[in-house]
């Protein structure tokens, strides 16, 4: 089992490697998108640190949202998604290798960018903790989600904006939850119940998503 | 037994297009008749609301619009949930009638609920947990109406809205409690809408008009999923016999 | 082994094929005849599982083709060649491998990869091989290939005369194993050794 | 039994009326378009059914 999961995933980090393009591009969508906001809204830093938790996470939900319909779609034209699918262990499992992939090139890089961007906004160390922590945490949810919508648009017109369309209202708690964090040590109230609470829709997607991905692709290969 | 199975499948749209183009006159009448009952409790004789005055009667729509909405959803999701297990026709296109009838009831719902929010909160939108959920309910309709428009092949678009209905009614519960959670953070006071206590006129009408709008939406259904039946169905014969009749 | 009872295609509105039926034994190979649209492929989406039939019912060894171990005693060579751009050709064979939990030693890849005629190619990123070579990489999967059930769509497409000899010669080494194979085919190639049967779908 | 004295007084709806008619007044009109909508909808699809099934079957009459 964690053989045929790390083989996609290796597999996977291997090809992100040689398009680094998109990794890279992605991750500066998510800079460029934060950065915009002090001179959106002005440079008071009282309201920049209210403000910081929940642009964050809506910048990363909308970076994770740029790199979710090549999730699939490569594997898709090249006909590996069906030499995938007749593999003989549940594509459930190839699934997870591919959305631990996805987090790996995605939500990672994100955590990892995400306390310099909360410089920017004036964030006290504590909240820069949490942040990372969060994003760290909560990212994983994103791309189990999002791979439900990108099986569900494999190979549609305009499937990036309809899978935009499916997937952001599925994001909603993990916003509510990641922000909050952020927001709860921001104001001293301490976000331990929000991280775990994050880490609990973390696993639960995990272990739920994959497996109706699974069920999308193969609708999508018939 | 295959043979019988096969009919079977083959029969359903066939035998049930006739049986719902029966009913719908009789479920429109029947909507009608728990709407003017409803109109005539709820808006002539119920007695005036201590607290809000006459404005509460956006209640005698608001309420109905927001059951119907997210009970139609599940309903949605049951019928999803039949067409993944056996395969059935019929349930695509049921989904698939309902969901507009859905959409606009979750749309009444914030209208009404804007229209009442403006003189009751002073203001046409706050972010109270009921509303945002049902905003969010509403996105999940427009999602499902566009990916099943989306995909071309019929049996892929059942199966695929399908899949999609039963995540959102996973996700549904999840996404409620962490609205209200985050409603209750942010909030924390006057945003209240317990409706103290109910004369029962008012319960009674409330009733009444919940029954009419649930007696609207099947007719409507049923009205669309004959349209949906007879165009994907066309190649086959009850339908061409039906067309070359004089169906109207 | 793999039989085929009474199947039935519908494809959006059409009806390709119904009330068909086969049974293949070891060593037979089955050609798929038919015009383009008569559903040759949705036949072979339908042997390999991914596409469940209107009607009817394939039995490998006896039992329905959804359990786990059907596919693992298939390998499904489609037109696409389910090769990565970025990767090189070794890389790719190796990834498919593991990815479908078969043992493949580097030895063994880079063998395979000599007898479809691509040594010196090994660590060359497949977007610079031709058409042809492309479809070598996915063909030298077959090399090495121990299961019993190939099912094979278009094989002989882009490849000259040499390779076509080459991968009759492959072929027919798999049925003299007592292996199976069905595929599509327009050319009809000579297969040295096994029963070959024909099923012409119109 | 009726809780209202006049007519002006059930227009107002003790100031209400903006909302409550408002309210009331989009959910007629929505209840309304909806069967015409789809009706009409139902209409031209037979049409458009019927058309293509005289083509087809003048195609196999030929």
């Amino acid at each position: 089992m964690f053989k045929i999961i790390s083989a996609v995933i290796s597999r996977d980090l291997k090809l992100a490697m040689r398009r680094q393009a998109d990794i890279v591009s992605a991750l500066f969508f998510f800079i460029i998108v934060v950065s915009l906001f002090p001179l959106g809204v002005g440079p008071e830093p009282d309201l920049l640190r209210k403000l910081a938790p929940g642009v964050l996470w809506v910048a990363a939900l909308l970076a994770t949202m740029l790199s979710l319909p090549r999730l699939f779609a490569d594997d898709h034209r090249d006909g590996t998604l069906e030499q995938l699918a007749l593999a003989p262990h549940p594509l459930g499992l190839v699934v997870t290798g591919k959305v631990i992939a996805h987090w790996l090139v995605s939500g990672l890089p994100l955590a990892l960018i995400a306390p310099v961007l909360g410089i920017q906004f004036d964030l006290s160390t504590d909240a820069l903790v949490v942040l990372t922590f969060a994003i760290l945490i909560g990212t994983p949810a994103l791309s189990g989600i999002g791979a439900i919508g990108a099986a569900l648009t494999l190979g549609l017109r305009g499937g990036g904006v309809l899978l935009s369309l499916l997937v952001l209202p599925l994001y909603i708690p993990v916003l509510i939850f990641g922000a909050g964090a952020v927001d709860a040590t921001v104001t001293g109230l301490g976000g331990e119940g929000h991280l775990s609470l994050l880490a609990a829709l973390t696993f639960a997607s995990l272990g739920f998503a994959p497996w109706a991905t699974a069920a999308a692709l193969k609708i999508a290969l018939e | 037994m295959k043979d019988r199975f096969n009919l079977y499948r083959f029969a359903s749209p066939a035998t049930f297009y006739p049986l719902a183009g029966a009913l719908t006159p009789f479920f429109f009448a029947v909507a009608a008749v728990f709407g003017l009952a409803g109109l005539w409790l709820g808006m002539l004789v119920a007695p005036t609301d201590f607290q809000q005055g006459e404005g509460y009667r956006i209640i005698f729509i608001h309420v109905p619009a927001s059951w119907m909405s997210m009970f139609i959803y599940l309903i949605m999701a049951g019928w999803a949930a039949i067409g993944l297990a056996f395969n059935t026709r019929l349930s695509g296109m049921m989904a698939q009638a309902l969901a507009p009838t859905g959409a606009l009831m979750a749309f009444l719902s914030l209208w009404t609920g804007a229209l009442w929010g403006k003189p009751m909160w002073g203001a046409w939108w706050v972010w109270d947990a009921r509303l945002t959920s049902e905003l969010i309910l509403l996105f999940l309709y427009i999602g499902y109406m566009a990916l099943t428009a989306a995909i071309d092949d019929a049996r892929r678009a059942d199966k695929a809205g399908a899949l999609l209905l039963l995540v959102g009614v996973v996700n549904i519960p999840i996404i409620y409690f962490s609205v209200q959670w985050w409603n209750t953070l942010h909030q924390g006071s006057s945003v209240n809408l317990s409706k103290s206590s109910m004369a029962t006129t008012m319960l009674w009408g409330m009733l009444l008009m919940a029954m009419c709008f649930w007696m609207y939406s099947i007719a409507v259904a049923f009205m669309r999923v004959r349209t949906i039946m007879l165009e994907r169905e066309r190649n086959t014969e009850w339908v061409k016999t039906l067309l070359a009749g004089d169906e109207k | 082994m793999l039989e085929a009872d009474n199947l039935e295609c519908v494809r959006g509105e059409r009806r390709l094929f119904a009330g068909l039926g086969f049974r293949l034994e070891a060593g037979e190979l089955l050609y798929l005849q038919g015009k383009n649209g008569s559903g040759k492929t949705s036949l072979l989406r339908m042997l390999i599982g991914l596409l469940p039939p209107e009607t009817g019912e394939i039995r490998w060894k006896g039992q329905s083709i959804k359990s786990d171990e059907f596919r693992g005693d298939l390998c499904y060579l489609g037109h696409l060649n389910a090769i990565k751009e970025e990767l090189t050709p070794l890389e790719n064979l190796l990834a498919a491998a593991r990815m479908a939990d078969e043992k493949l030693s580097e030895d063994d890849a880079l063998d395979a990869l000599e007898q479809v005629g691509l040594a010196g190619r090994e660590d060359l990123a497949c977007k610079y091989l031709s058409q042809g070579q492309k479809r070598r990489v996915a063909l030298a999967r077959l090399v090495k290939e121990k299961r019993p059930l190939w099912i094979l769509d278009e094989p002989f497409v882009a490849l000259d005369v040499a390779a076509v000899d080459w991968l009759a010669g492959i072929i027919s080494g798999h049925l003299q194993r007592g292996g199976l194979a069905v595929m599509t085919t327009h050319q009809l190639v000579e297969i040295p050794a096994g029963t070959v049967r024909e099923l012409r779908l119109s | 039994m009726i809780h209202w004295n006049s007519f002006g007084e059930f227009l107002a709806m003790g100031g209400y009326g903006f909302y409550v008619w408002g309210s009331f007044g989009v959910t007629a009109l929505i209840m309304l378009i909806e069967p015409i909508a789809v009706a009409r909808n139902r209409k031209t699809t037979i049409a458009r059914l019927k058309r293509q099934l005289r083509a087809e079957n003048r195609n196999t009459a030929e």
